[in-house]
C-alpha cells in the first residue's frame, strides 16, 4: 500500500526526522490560508499516488499566498496519469544546497533489508542506477540485529558530508531505520533529503510503501488508504478477497491460481489478443466468490470475450460452475465466454454448464485460441 | 530416489485440527503419505482421523513421534513462530503452505534458519509431491505420475497445469517442488537444481519462473555453470504491467527489474529452453 | 540497581501485566485512606530493598481501613534486617487460587536470558532449585530474536495451566520479556504470579534489578534509586567514582583493581586479620579520588589500621602518595596505616610518604601481615 | 610462538584521539607492537605519533593497511558499535578494554560474533601481553619477561601482580591473557587454556579467577578432560559478601551460586594446585 507523501512525512516526523512546516489542503483556500501562516512563500504539492507528478506540473512554488490559491486552484483540477488530484500538500519553501537520495528497501536477492543513499538526489534513483552505479552506496542491515550507528556514519562518509552534518545525518538514517521497521515496509525513501541555505538537513520529500500482509497489524496505516486512488473495480475485487488488475486489451480472464492466471494472460497475447485483467480467484473459491468476480470482469466496456481458466484441485468444478451460474442471471451479458475446467469435478462443472451456452475447450490452448477468435469476432 | 520427502518421511503438521490443515491431512494420509503428528496449541491430547495424535508444542510431538518433518497450515500471523517452533524442536525439514506472511518477518525467519541450518520451503507454496511416495502439500495426487523429470516452480495451479499435460504424455516426476511466490522464501530455484543434479533418479528438470526477483538469473548463472542435466523453463508474466503485485506478493515488476523478458533471456543465453506456453513445457520434454 | 516492589510493578503494568489495585504511603493515616479507598481489606507491605520482609512480619493483612491503619504505624516503625522502613504498600487483598513464579534473569554461563517459571511459586527460586529442580523450567531466549510466543505457550504447557489461562499467561510473560529488554535489567520477576479465586490472573509481588551500566539511556529509571536504602558512605564513594562496600572487619583496604583489592582482604584474612572493606580506587586515580577513598575507610569506627596496596600502571605511586598526604592532613587518623607501594613511579611516592609516619612492605604477604599486626595491636 | 598476538600483529586502535587511547597507544609502540591505523570517526586524515594514519571507519582503516587485530578504547555506550564495525570489517581479534558495557548489549554482541566466528578479549580487560613481541592492551611491559608460562586471568592489576611475582623469581610469560571482569565476555577460560594447551612455547598455566558465575568450574572441567600441561590457580573473593557486586560487574555471589570455595574445590579436584594468596602463585610455579 503505498502512502501519500504527506502521509509518509507525517511518519518521518514522528520518528524524529526534520520535515518542512506544512499542512495538507483540499481547496485552493485553505491552500491560501496555510501559506499566509507559513509566511507566503510557500510550494504547492500535488497528492497523488503516481511518480513523475513535478513534469506533469503537480509542484509549483508560491511567492505569496494570493499566488498558492491560484495554484493550488490549478493543481486541484489536473488529472495526473489519469487520477484526479483531490489534495495539495502547502509546505514552507526552503533554500536548497544539496539534494540526497536515502532509502530503505528489501533486496531479495540478499534477503535483508538495504539502505541505499546517493549525493545525486533529487531525480529517480532506479536512473543513478543504471547510469552511474558508483554514485550510490548500498549497505545491508542484519534484520536480526538492525541498524548499528557506524553503519549510518559509513553513509555519510561515502556522501562526503561535511563533518557538522554527521550527528544530525545518522539520526535521520536512524528515524528513517526505525519508520522503515515499525510500520512493516518494504520502501521508506527521503527524496531528496535537502541541506538547506541555512543549514539544515530536511527531508523535501518522502515516499512510503507499506506491506500488505502486515497491515493486520497496524491498523493506524490501514485507514491511510486512500480508496478515492484505486480502481474502483479493484477497490470491489479487494472486499471479496480477490486479486484484480485491469488492463487494457479486450478479453476477460478468469483463473484460479496467480501463475496460472499470467500464464493465461500471456497465452492470449501468444494467440494474438490482449487480456482485459488479471483475475486470481483463489483456491477453494466459493460460487459467491465467482460471481463476483465475473460481474467485476464484465463491468469492464472494453471485454469482448472472456476466458475461463479453472484447474481444480482445491477448487471444485461444480462450485466453479454454480457461482457462474449465479452471475450470468444477474448480469446476463452480451459477450461470448470460453470455459476451460479441468481437474477436481471438472465434469460436474461441465455438465452444469451444459445450458448455459458457452463455449468449452479441452486445453489452455485451445481455450485462448477460442477466446481470441470469439473477441475478434464481436 | 528423489528430493526431499520419500516414503521415509515422517511427517508432522502443524495446524492440524483447522480446515485447511484437517482437509488437506486427510488428503495427504490417503495418498500414503506418513502422517505421524499434529500439533494444535490447545488441543494436546486429541487425535486426527482416529490414528494421529495432537500435541501442544512441536517439542512434544517430535519426543513423542519422532517426526522428521513439518508442514504449517497456521494463519499468516502466527506462521513465523510455527516455523521457529519447528526449527527450534531440530525438524531439518519445515514446508509453509501459508500465504500472505510480512516480508520482515520472512527475512528475520530466512536469517535465522540459515544459522540453524533448517531447510524451508515456501511460504506461500503448494509444498512437495514425490509421485507414489510422499505428498507433503496441496498438490493434487492424482495428477501426477512417478518420473525422472524434477520440477520446480514459484506458482501453484501453473504447476498443476504442467504436471498434468506430462501426466497427459506419460511423463512422470521425482518430485515437484513448490517454492512459493513470495519475495523472500527460504528455498530458490538454485537450492532445488543443485538437489536434482544430484539426486539419480532425475534425469531432466522443468524450471517454472515468474516476474519479480532475479532467482531466475541466478538460476541461469547456476545452469550454466553446474547443471549437467537438461532444464526446460518457462516464466509467467509477459504480460503483466510493471509496478503492479500480481497475486503473489513476489511477482512484481519494480523499477523495470524483474521482467519476464530479462529472465528468458538470461535463461536462453545459458542454452535453456524457454516453452511459450504452459502446455508447450511437455511437449519439449517429451523430445529431449 | 534494586528497584523496589511498587516501582517494578509499575513498571510491570505499562507493559500490560495486572497488578493488584494500590497505591505506596508514608504514612499510617495515608495507608488507612488508600485502604478506604480499596474497600477496606489490604494488605500492608513494608517497601525495603532485602529479602525476607515477610518473615521479619513486613507483609500483613488488614481487614479494614482501621486495621490498615494499626498495620502501617507498625510496619513503618520497623527495621528490617537493619533498614528502616520508610514506606510501605497497600494493595487490594486477593483470593489466591494457585502461587506461581515466574523470572528473567541472565544466564552467564549460555550467555542469553533465561526465562524460569515453576508452579511452585511464594518462594525462593533458589529454594525450589536446589530442593526440586524437576519443578523449574528453564527456556533461553535468542538475544536477537527476543522471546517467541511459542516458548511462553510451553511454560504454560509445562506449569499445567488450565488452558483458560494460556492467552493471558503468554501476554504476561511477553510484557514481561519486554520490561526485561526495555529496561535493561538483570532480573525481571513476577513472585507470585497468582491464579485468583476470580480466575484471573494477577502479578502480586514484582521484583527488577536494572544493569547499573545501563542507567545511561533510562534517566527515569536512575531517577527511582532509593539511596536511603544505601549505606551512606557507599553513597558518598559513589560520588567520587570509587567502588566501596563496607564490611565487618577492622582492616581498612584501599587497593587499586577490584581482583586486587579481593585478593587484598583474603590476604588479610589469610593472615588472621579481618577486611573492613572493599575499595578499589581504580585505574589512574587522582590525589583528590585516593584522599576521598582515605576519609570514607577513615568514617568507619571499627576501622584499626589501613592497608594501601598500590600496584602503579596506570595509576602513578607519586600520585597516590599526593592523596594520601592530603586526606591525612584534613582527617588526621589514630590508626596505624601500611602501606605498600610497587611499579609505576613507586619510588618516588615511597619518598613523598617518608615523613608520614607510615609502615611500609615490599610484597604484599608483609604488607597483610604488619596491617594485621597493627591493628591487633590497637 | 605465542598465542592470540605477536610480531606479525597489525594493530587497529578504535578511538585513537581520546585520551585513554593516545596515552596506551603510545605505550604500545614503546613496547614494539605494530600499530598501523586507528579510527576516530570524524577525524580521518589526521595523523597520531606522526606515523600513525587515523580513518573515519574500521574499512577503510583495513583496507588501507592491512590491519588484522584492533583493540577498542572508545566509551562504553560506544562499544558494543566499535565492536560490530570491527567484526562486519573482517578483523578477526577484537580486544576491548572498555568498562561499563551493558550485559545485554553484550549478550547480543557476542552472540553475532558467535555466528560469525570472531574473536573478542574482553571487555573490561586490560588485554593481551606477549613479552618481547607484542602488547595489546594495557598490561604494563616491564612487569613481565618472555617465558614459558601461559597467563589467563578475569582481573587487570592482580594479574600485574602474579607477572610482577614470577619475573622477580626470574620465570616468564608466553602469553597473558586478560579476558576480563565482566559477567558477559568474549573469551571463556577455556577457550583460553584450549589455546594454552595446543601453543608449544606454554608449559604451564597460570589460572587467576574470581567469585561470580560458573567460568572457572567449566574451566576445572575442560582441564580434567583436555589439559596435558600443569595449570595453578588462584580465586579472588574469599571473604566477598554475597549479592555484593565487587567492583567487576562480574564478581557477585547470586543466589549461594559462584562462591570461591566452590571454584577452589572444583579446580582441586581435578588436580590443579590452587595457591592461598597472589604471591605464592610464583612460588607453586617456580616448584612445578
Amino acid at each position: 500500500m503505498k502512502l501519500h507523501e504527506y502521509q509518509s512525512k507525517q511518519i518521518f516526523a514522528r520518528y524524529g526526522i526534520p520535515i518542512p512546516r506544512g499542512r495538507i489542503a483540499e481547496t485552493a483556500a485553505a491552500a491560501r490560508q496555510i501559506a499566509e501562516e507559513l509566511g507566503g512563500r510557500a510550494v504547492i504539492k500535488a497528492q497523488v499516488l503516481v511518480g513523475g507528478r513535478g513534469k506533469a506540473g503537480g509542484v509549483r512554488l508560491a511567492r505569496d499566498a494570493q499566488e498558492a490559491e491560484q495554484l493550488a486552484t490549478q493543481i486541484l483540477s489536473m488529472e495526473i496519469k489519469g487520477l484526479p488530484v483531490r489534495k495539495v500538500l502547502v509546505d514552507e519553501a526552503a533554500s536548497i544546497e544539496q539534494e540526497i537520495y536515502l532509502g530503505i528497501t528489501n533486496d531479495r536477492a540478499a534477503r535483508k533489508p538495504v539502505i541505499m543513499a546517493s549525493a545525486a538526489g533529487g531525480v529517480e534513483i532506479e536512473e543513478v542506477a543504471r547510469q552511474t552505479p558508483e554514485k550510490i552506496i548500498k549497505v545491508h542491515v542484519d534484520p536480526l540485529l538492525g541498524l548499528r550507528e557506524y553503519q549510518a556514519r559509513d553513509i555519510a562518509v561515502f556522501l562526503d558530508l561535511p563533518r557538522e552534518y554527521w550527528r544530525s545525518f545518522i539520526a535521520i538514517t536512524q528515524g528513517l531505520w526505525r519508520a522503515y521497521v515499525e510500520n512493516d515496509a518494504t520502501l521508506a525513501e527521503i527524496n531528496p533529503l535537502v541541506i538547506t541555505r541555512d543549514q539544515r538537513l530536511l527531508a523535501l520529500d518522502g515516499k512510503m510503501i507499506i506491506d500488505d500482509n502486515a497491515l493486520f497489524r497496524h491498523p493506524d496505516l490501514a485507514e491511510m488508504r486512500d480508496v478515492d486512488e484505486d480502481a474502483p473495480a479493484e477497490v470491489e475485487a479487494r472486499k471479496y478477497g480477490l486479486s484484480y488488475i485491469k488492463l487494457d486489451g479486450s478479453i476477460g480472464c478468469m483463473v484460479n491460481g496467480a501463475g496460472l492466471a499470467m500464464a493465461t494472460m500471456d497465452i492470449i497475447k501468444y494467440f494474438g489478443g490482449e487480456p482485459a485483467n488479471f483475475l486470481d480467484v483463489g483456491g477453494g473459491a466459493s460460487a459467491e466468490k465467482v460471481a463476483a468476480a465475473l460481474r467485476i470482469i464484465l463491468s469492464d466496456p472494453n471485454v469482448k470475450a472472456v476466458l475461463f481458466n479453472i484447474f481444480g484441485g482445491i477448487t471444485r468444478g461444480d462450485v466453479v460452475a454454480r457461482g457462474i451460474l449465479t452471475a450470468l442471471e444477474e448480469v446476463k451479458p452480451r459477450v461470448p465466454m470460453v470455459i476451460r475446467l479441468v481437474g477436481t469435478n471438472a465434469e460436474e462443472g461441465r455438465q452444469m454448464l451444459a445450458q448455459a451456452n458457452m463455449i468449452t475447450a479441452e486445453t489452455l490452448a485451445e481455450a485462448a485460441q477460442k477466446a481470441v477468435a470469439a473477441a475478434k469476432a464481436m | 530416489m528423489s528430493i526431499l520427502v520419500d516414503k521415509n518421511t515422517r511427517l508432522l503438521v502443524q495446524g492440524i485440527t483447522g480446515n485447511e490443515g484437517l482437509f488437506h491431512t486427510t488428503q495427504m494420509v490417503a495418498y500414503g503419505t506418513q502422517v505421524v503428528a499434529g500439533v494444535t496449541p490447545g488441543k494436546g491430547g486429541e487425535w486426527v482421523l482416529d490414528k494421529i495424535p495432537v500435541f501442544d508444542s512441536v517439542k512434544m510431538a517430535v519426543e513423542a513421534t519422532g517426526a522428521n518433518t513439518s508442514i504449517i497450515f497456521v494463519p499468516a500471523r502466527f506462521a513465523p513462530d510455527a516455523i521457529f517452533e519447528a526449527a527450534d524442536a531440530g525438524i531439518p525439514l519445515i514446508v509453509c503452505i501459508t500465504e500472505g506472511i510480512p516480508v520482515q518477518d520472512m527475512m528475520r525467519v530466512r536469517h535465522y534458519l540459515d544459522q540453524k541450518k533448517v531447510r524451508l520451503i515456501g511460504p506461500n507454496c503448494p509444498g512437495l509431491l514425490t509421485p507414489g511416495e510422499a505428498k507433503v502439500g496441496i498438490i493434487p495426487g492424482n495428477i501426477a505420475i512417478p518420473g525422472n523429470v524434477g520440477i520446480v516452480s514459484r506458482s501453484g495451479t501453473l504447476t498443476y497445469e504442467v504436471l498434468y499435460a506430462l501426466k497427459l504424455r506419460g511423463i512422470g516426476a521425482s518430485t515437484c517442488v513448490g517454492i512459493g511466490g513470495d519475495p523472500i522464501n527460504g528455498t530458490s530455484f538454485t537450492d532445488v537444481l543443485e538437489m536434482f543434479e544430484r539426486d539419480p533418479q532425475t534425469e531432466k528438470v522443468v524450471l517454472i519462473g515468474e516476474i519479480g526477483g532475479t532467482d531466475e538469473e541466478r538460476a541461469a548463472e547456476f545452469i550454466a555453470a553446474r547443471m549437467t542435466k537438461p532444464v526446460v523453463a518457462f516464466i509467467a508474466g509477459q504480460t503483466a504491467p510493471p509496478g503492479k503485485r500480481m497475486g503473489h506478493a513476489g511477482a512484481i515488476i519494480e523499477g523495470g527489474a524483474g521482467t519476464a523478458a530479462d529472465k528468458i533471456r538470461a535463461l536462453q543465453a545459458v542454452g535453456v529452453r524457454v516453452a511459450r506456453h504452459p502446455e508447450e513445457i511437455a511437449e519439449i520434454v517429451a523430445n529431449l
